[in-house]
């Protein structure tokens, strides 16, 4: 149970931090200075200090059922390697991802149940994306799991001594990354929570503490997501390691996100149904003829 | 009592509940729901392996008591008891009542008859009730209902009657109609052609029945139209009937060994594959259709064709883990769409329609309903601290370990597109605001609560200790010898173990439960929140609503409820898509303007051309003698 | 003055117009009250189809209010501008509405801002204006600075810092 | 001023290091924010980002004169805001009227509708101006004196006063909104 706790603590701490390297990486891209580094801490404790509103009960069930969701499925999550996983016996792929949209309904749940059209139409949009993004994610993986006859992380991260999955699967490694983009909702997919468009969608009615809280479950789903991707593609190591392959996954996805604009729907879900579920068939079928690198 | 009497003496029940309704329906709704307990009590204590021949105005009938049956007629009865207690209250907006009580009863006779029968002929005549009850209940309340009620009719009769003439076919051959003689005669059986033949044709009713992939069309009207508590019973329940005979032909009779020359693809014959398939393009038509109705009782029909397919798929591979997950995954389909189509039943009887864009905001009014069916679509959609989510776990551990990528592929299609089709009425008809004339709706009745209630509260207890419902699975699967080495339930460990890897169900809801309290702490540390009235335009004229509507005073809540057209960027994408409906009705007409041309041929308006060709058919008639 | 304008100004002859030529292609015409519908429906059926404003100008001294139609024809490009005068004491016309039907809002804007009232055109409910209390704003008589200091209480300043802000500006202390 | 807990002083910390603005532009100030937020003058390194509802904002500007229509969607608006709220208001419009000082639609002294923390002079200032006066309310923030919301919400009966006496009714009905 205490690899659990560290599991949040350190989601909790490396996430945030990340995210104020992720808008210094912005900043720069766009030539100004950008602000520091533990920004984002000030900002969550700053909504946590503030007086909010609450619409209704089931706004705050919904709130605390998607923190709830993605704090289980932050203390789910294997770090690398045995040593480091909480639950050995209970790290299955489709427990943690089915887990994980425990979160996604709660939030979806309580930010409709705020009342505000803006917010049914950002989770509507969510939803869609979540079935266009998820797919060509789910193949990879049924291929990756077919190949290693095991869906346990750990064990998928043992088989990866010496070669790592992004060598030996490629084609599935880069499927995995374009929808791990749209899993972390980064700028090219961050269609249900365009602010310009439909006031920062889910989020419009959130105030004090709510964003707080959301805004902390968002970065263990970040935690979730990236270390999912880490676990399965980049092989293990010590926790070290795996950290820096954390922080590598995520810069590089935080370049591609700050020059990208942004998806409409349709795009979205033709852009993910047409080359990456290509791709991942296509490395299904290397993985059942057994042409893995 | 002996076990054959038990449906004959339903059978008699009922026309004795017939009489007792005439005179007060609420004591007839109520002998309906004791006869029900009784039954599923009676189940309870009848041992498995007793045998039992009665014959009956010259027709011997064999029942045989079996796991699969005992599992089977505890299902269907679970939900046929609570739809009972659940129109107890609910009937009196109907207007045929006694009748409605007598056929719901017939429709349980026939359905444990079905279940319990050993031979093809008593399955077909118990069948037959059970279908000719629902035909007579569906058209009961609606007059649309009536034209649906024939394409039901239709679809079924294609069903049991190719299911009647596979009986025949292996009569002729094998000598009997024993399930279990049939099963050994197709072992050593050698044309595969007969065997395929045979096979397919039994299995027709199963797909009429459960609404795959050609057989479907008949599922949007009649479980929309049909009277709101039986078409909990139809979607419950009926499909059972249609997967029972699945599991009869898949696994009674051993598929993997009768057909094991023909496998196609990592050790799944031919029929197998072609029920799989079908159960594959059912998901996808199911939840597309489903993500874009704007009827909620259509849209839940749309469901249980996926749902349907789900369970097939599950069996059709044969794998131990496939097979279990299919069987556990009746059990959650059956319980899951019960609640929500009695969740809607009790948003009709209060709201009176059935339209997702006409409804929003109910939650404020009838909370308990909303909650019920939030944790039903938790479970329908497989999501974990729901027992929706083993089933569906097993399925894919299956599906991935065989290695059937297409399949796994559409399976994963039809579990998020289920999240999309499962949120659209929480979203439209629960949450949102509140049109003005549903101001004064209540909460549903207590009488209809408590049978929702009880079996999501079941439903719960079985996502968190899924072990009893997993061993009676695993006693059917001994039974039937499907691979029967493979332990999947421990429960000394709590462990749920499949191929690639096992996980704990009461882990992970404990997990849930302190990620749900650390959230809680994190929540009540910080300041109170201000409560923000969201009926303030219904309680006093004049108060705009008091969310963010950018700066603009808006008064009149109707306008602001989103639920029409929920996911319009994505039914954009396939408007015009190809409709077997269609093709169905273009078919129709053809034969409607052939015969049409027929009959005006033979029944000329002048007589003479009448008389003309009946003297010509005559002779006709005498000259060939057949 | 285009010659279908010339032509234009010769049919209408008859109701005595006084013409006074502002533009090569703008003309205006000042009519009496009684003959301004008649004046307006031969323009629009010569191709003065587009009334592109209608308003009022109040004359105090001669009190009296000046009705203006601005007509446009999109065939030749030329502009009449129609004017009548009525009294300022108790203003009455008739409604355009039928012949342009945008002519109820620019009454109802009138009605609102002049006080003129429109026989024919029933809706004269505030347009732009919310809640309000006085006299209509636009006329003459209607002293902005007095109801902006009534309604809207402003910043009471020790020194007089407008004047002191006119020597700054003239140079006689520097700011 | 009285002595703040600890809480309350580090929570005012927090706040000042991160003010959330909200993009509801009131008047002809707002074209001034953008160059404040890009490259040239960044906004953000001082932790202010716009917001796309009051919910989430913290500071409301008011970036120009106020007719009557207008303040009362921002009195709405800053009711809808959550509690440590705090108001800017730019240019000479709202301290005195500026050059509509005598127009019978527009206001002449926004203080008397809503509290305003931070004044900034000038007929629309220049980013120069807004970063210099978002630092001086930082700085105000950080001793605890922006205290705009708890005058709002001390004498309200006064503001509510002076709305009604100006607005007449601050809710009302327009057919185009029915």
């Amino acid at each position: 149970m205490i690899k659990a706790l560290f599991n949040l603590v350190l989601a909790f701490f490396l996430v945030l931090s990340l995210e104020g390297i992720a808008r210094k990486i912005v900043a720069r891209v766009q030539r100004r200075i950008g602000p520091p580094w533990y920004q984002n801490f000030i900002d969550v404790f700053k909504a946590l200090s503030k007086h909010p509103f609450s619409n209704g009960w089931v706004f705050d069930f919904g709130v605390l059922m998607a923190l709830g969701g993605s704090v289980a499925t932050a203390m789910l999550m294997p770090l690398g390697s045995l040593k480091w996983t909480p639950f050995p016996n209970t790290d299955n792929f489709f427990v943690i991802t089915y887990l994980f949209t425990v979160g996604a309904l709660g939030m979806a749940m309580g930010m409709v149940g705020s009342g505000n059209p803006w917010a049914s139409i950002g989770i509507s949009r969510a939803l869609t994306q979540m079935l266009g993004y998820e797919l060509p994610f789910l193949v990879v993986m049924a291929s990756v799991i077919f190949n290693y006859k095991t869906a346990s992380i750990h064990q998928l991260i043992t088989f990866q001594g010496e070669k790592w999955n992004l060598f030996s699967m490629p084609l599935g490694a880069i499927v995995a990354f374009i929808s791990l983009i749209g899993m972390m909702g980064k700028k090219p997919f961050d269609i249900a929570i365009a602010p310009a468009e439909i006031a920062s969608g889910p989020m419009v009615e959130l105030s004090g503490k709510y964003l707080g809280l959301l805004q902390i479950m968002h970065d263990f789903s970040l935690f979730v997501e990236i270390s999912l991707f880490v676990n399965v593609f980049l092989g293990g190591g010590s926790l070290g390691w795996f950290l820096v392959k954390f922080v590598t996954v995520w810069v590089v996805a935080v370049l591609i996100s700050s020059v990208l604009p942004r998806f409409r729907i349709e795009q979205m879900l033709k852009f993910y149904w047409g080359v990456p579920l290509g791709l991942a068939f296509l490395n299904a079928l290397f993985v059942v003829l057994g042409l893995t690198l | 009592m002996a076990l054959g009497l038990l449906p004959l003496v339903l059978l008699t029940l009922s026309i004795f509940i017939y009489l007792v309704s005439k005179m007060s329906w609420k004591m007839g709704a109520l002998l309906n729901f004791l006869a029900g307990l009784f039954t599923i009590l009676y189940v309870f204590t009848l041992k498995v392996g007793t045998f039992e021949k009665l014959d009956l105005f010259g027709l011997n009938i064999q029942f045989e008591w079996t796991n699969v049956s005992f599992y089977f007629s505890f299902v269907s009865l679970l939900v046929i008891v609570s739809v009972m207690l659940f129109s107890t209250k609910w009937l009196e907006t109907q207007k045929y009542r006694a009748s409605y009580n007598m056929f719901l009863l017939m429709v349980t006779a026939g359905s444990l008859g079905v279940f319990m029968a050993a031979d093809l002929i008593t399955l077909y005549v118990f069948w037959e009730i059970a279908v000719l009850s629902s035909l007579l209940i569906v058209p009961m309340e609606k007059k649309e209902a009536r034209k649906a009620v024939v394409v039901y009719a239709v679809m079924s009769a294609v069903g049991t009657y190719a299911f009647l003439y596979g009986t025949f076919l292996a009569y002729q051959r094998y000598g009997t109609l024993n399930i279990h003689g049939i099963a050994q005669g197709m072992l050593n059986d050698t044309s595969i052609g007969f065997k395929m033949a045979v096979f397919l044709l039994l299995s027709a009713a199963g797909i009429a029945k459960s609404g795959i992939f050609p057989l479907h069309i008949w599922l949007r009207e009649t479980h929309g139209l049909a009277p709101n508590a039986f078409s909990s019973v139809l979607s419950g329940q009926f499909i059972k009937l249609g997967n029972y005979i699945f599991l009869l032909v898949l696994s009674v009779i051993p598929s993997l060994k009768v057909f094991s020359e023909v496998t196609v693809y990592s050790g799944i014959p031919l029929p197998n594959y072609i029920l799989i398939a079908l159960g594959n393009v059912s998901i996808v038509i199911g939840t597309l259709m489903a993500i874009k109705q704007d009827d909620m009782k259509m849209l839940m029909a749309y469901s249980s064709v996926a749902n349907g397919g789900y369970i097939l798929i599950g069996i059709g591979t044969m794998d131990p883990l496939g097979f279990e997950g299919g069987m556990f995954h009746i059990f959650n389909h059956a319980v899951a769409s019960a609640v929500i189509f009695m969740a809607f039943a009790a948003v009709i009887y209060r709201t009176k329609t059935q339209k997702i864009s006409e409804m929003g905001g109910l939650i404020h009014k009838m909370p308990v309903t909303f909650l019920v069916y939030l944790f039903s679509i938790i479970s329908l959609a497989g999501i974990p601290p729901m027992s929706g989510f083993i089933s569906k776990w097993m399925i894919y551990q299956a599906l991935v370990r065989k290695g059937m990528f297409i399949t796994a592929f559409l399976a994963f299609f039809g579990s998020i597109g289920s999240f999309l089709y499962v949120f659209r009425p929480l979203a439209g008809v629960f949450l949102g605001q509140l049109p003005r004339k549903y101001r004064d709706v209540k909460e549903a009745p207590a009488v209809m609560l408590t049978p929702m209630v009880l079996l999501v509260l079941i439903s719960f207890f079985l996502g968190v200790w899924p072990f009893p419902i997993l061993q009676a699975i695993e006693k059917i699967r001994v039974d039937l010898d499907v691979a029967p080495s493979f332990k999947i339930s421990d429960p000394e460990n709590w462990l749920v173990k499949g191929f690639a890897g096992s996980w704990n169900p009461v882990l992970v809801f404990g997990l849930f439960l302190v990620g749900f309290i650390v959230a809680y702490i994190l929540y009540s540390l910080f300041p109170r929140p201000k409560k923000v009235d969201l009926l303030a335009p219904h309680r006093e004229e004049g108060t705009p609503i008091n969310i963010y509507t950018g700066g603009e005073f808006i008064y009149n809540p109707d306008l602001y409820h989103y639920n029409t057209k929920f996911y319009a960027g994505f039914e954009r994408m396939y408007e015009k898509h190809p409709s077997w409906e269609k093709l169905l009705k273009m078919f129709g007409k053809l034969f409607h303007d052939a015969g049409e041309w027929i009959h005006s041929w033979f029944f000329e308006p002048s007589s003479s051309a009448y008389t003309f060709w009946v003297v010509v058919t005559l002779l006709l008639v005498f000259w060939v003698r057949w | 003055m285009t010659n279908s304008m010339s032509d234009a100004l010769k049919t209408l002859e008859v109701f005595r117009p006084e013409v006074e030529e502002i533009d090569e292609r703008e003309v205006k015409l000042s009519v009496a009250p009684d003959r301004v519908i008649a004046v307006l429906e031969t323009l629009k059926s010569l191709g003065y189809s587009h009334l592109s404003l209608m308003t009022c100008i109040d004359w105090i001294e001669d009190s009296q209010f000046e009705l203006v139609y601005i007509l446009f024809s999109w065939k030749d490009g030329g502009k009449f501008i129609v004017t009548t005068r009525i009294d300022r004491n108790n203003p009455q016309f008739v409604t355009v509405k039928e012949i342009w039907p945008v002519a109820r809002f620019y009454e109802r804007e009138i009605h609102e801002f002049f006080g003129v009232k429109f026989s024919g055109n029933e809706d004269m409910k505030p347009l732009f204006l919310e809640l309000w209390d006085d006299k209509p704003p636009l006329r003459k008589d209607f002293d902005p600075l007095e109801y902006s200091r009534r309604k809207f209480p402003g910043r009471e300043y020790q020194k007089d810092v407008i004047d002191e802000a006119k020597k700054i500006f003239r140079g006689e202390i520097n700011g | 001023m009285k002595e703040r807990s600890i809480w309350e002083r580090i929570a005012d910390n927090l706040r000042s290091r991160s003010i959330w603005m909200l993009h509801y532009c009131t008047g002809c100030g707002a074209v001034e924010l953008p160059p404040s937020m890009t490259s040239r003058f960044d906004m953000e390194r001082f932790g202010i980002a716009p917001m796309a509802t009051p919910r989430q904002a913290d500071i409301l500007l008011i970036t120009g004169y106020l007719n009557t229509k207008t303040l009362r969607r921002v009195i709405y608006t800053y009711e809808q805001m959550p509690d440590p709220k705090y108001v800017v208001g730019f240019g000479s419009c709202t301290i005195n009227g500026g050059i509509y000082f005598d127009s019978y639609a527009t206001v002449n002294r926004l203080d008397y509708y809503i509290p305003v923390d931070v004044y900034i002079a000038g007929c629309m200032p220049r980013p120069e101006a807004i970063l210099e006066a978002f630092n001086y309310l930082m700085e105000k923030i950080r001793k605890g004196e922006a205290d705009g919301w708890k005058r709002y919400r001390e004498n309200y009966e006064w503001y509510k006063q002076n709305q009604i006496r100006s607005l007449g009714e601050v809710y009302v009905h327009d057919e185009f909104h029915e």
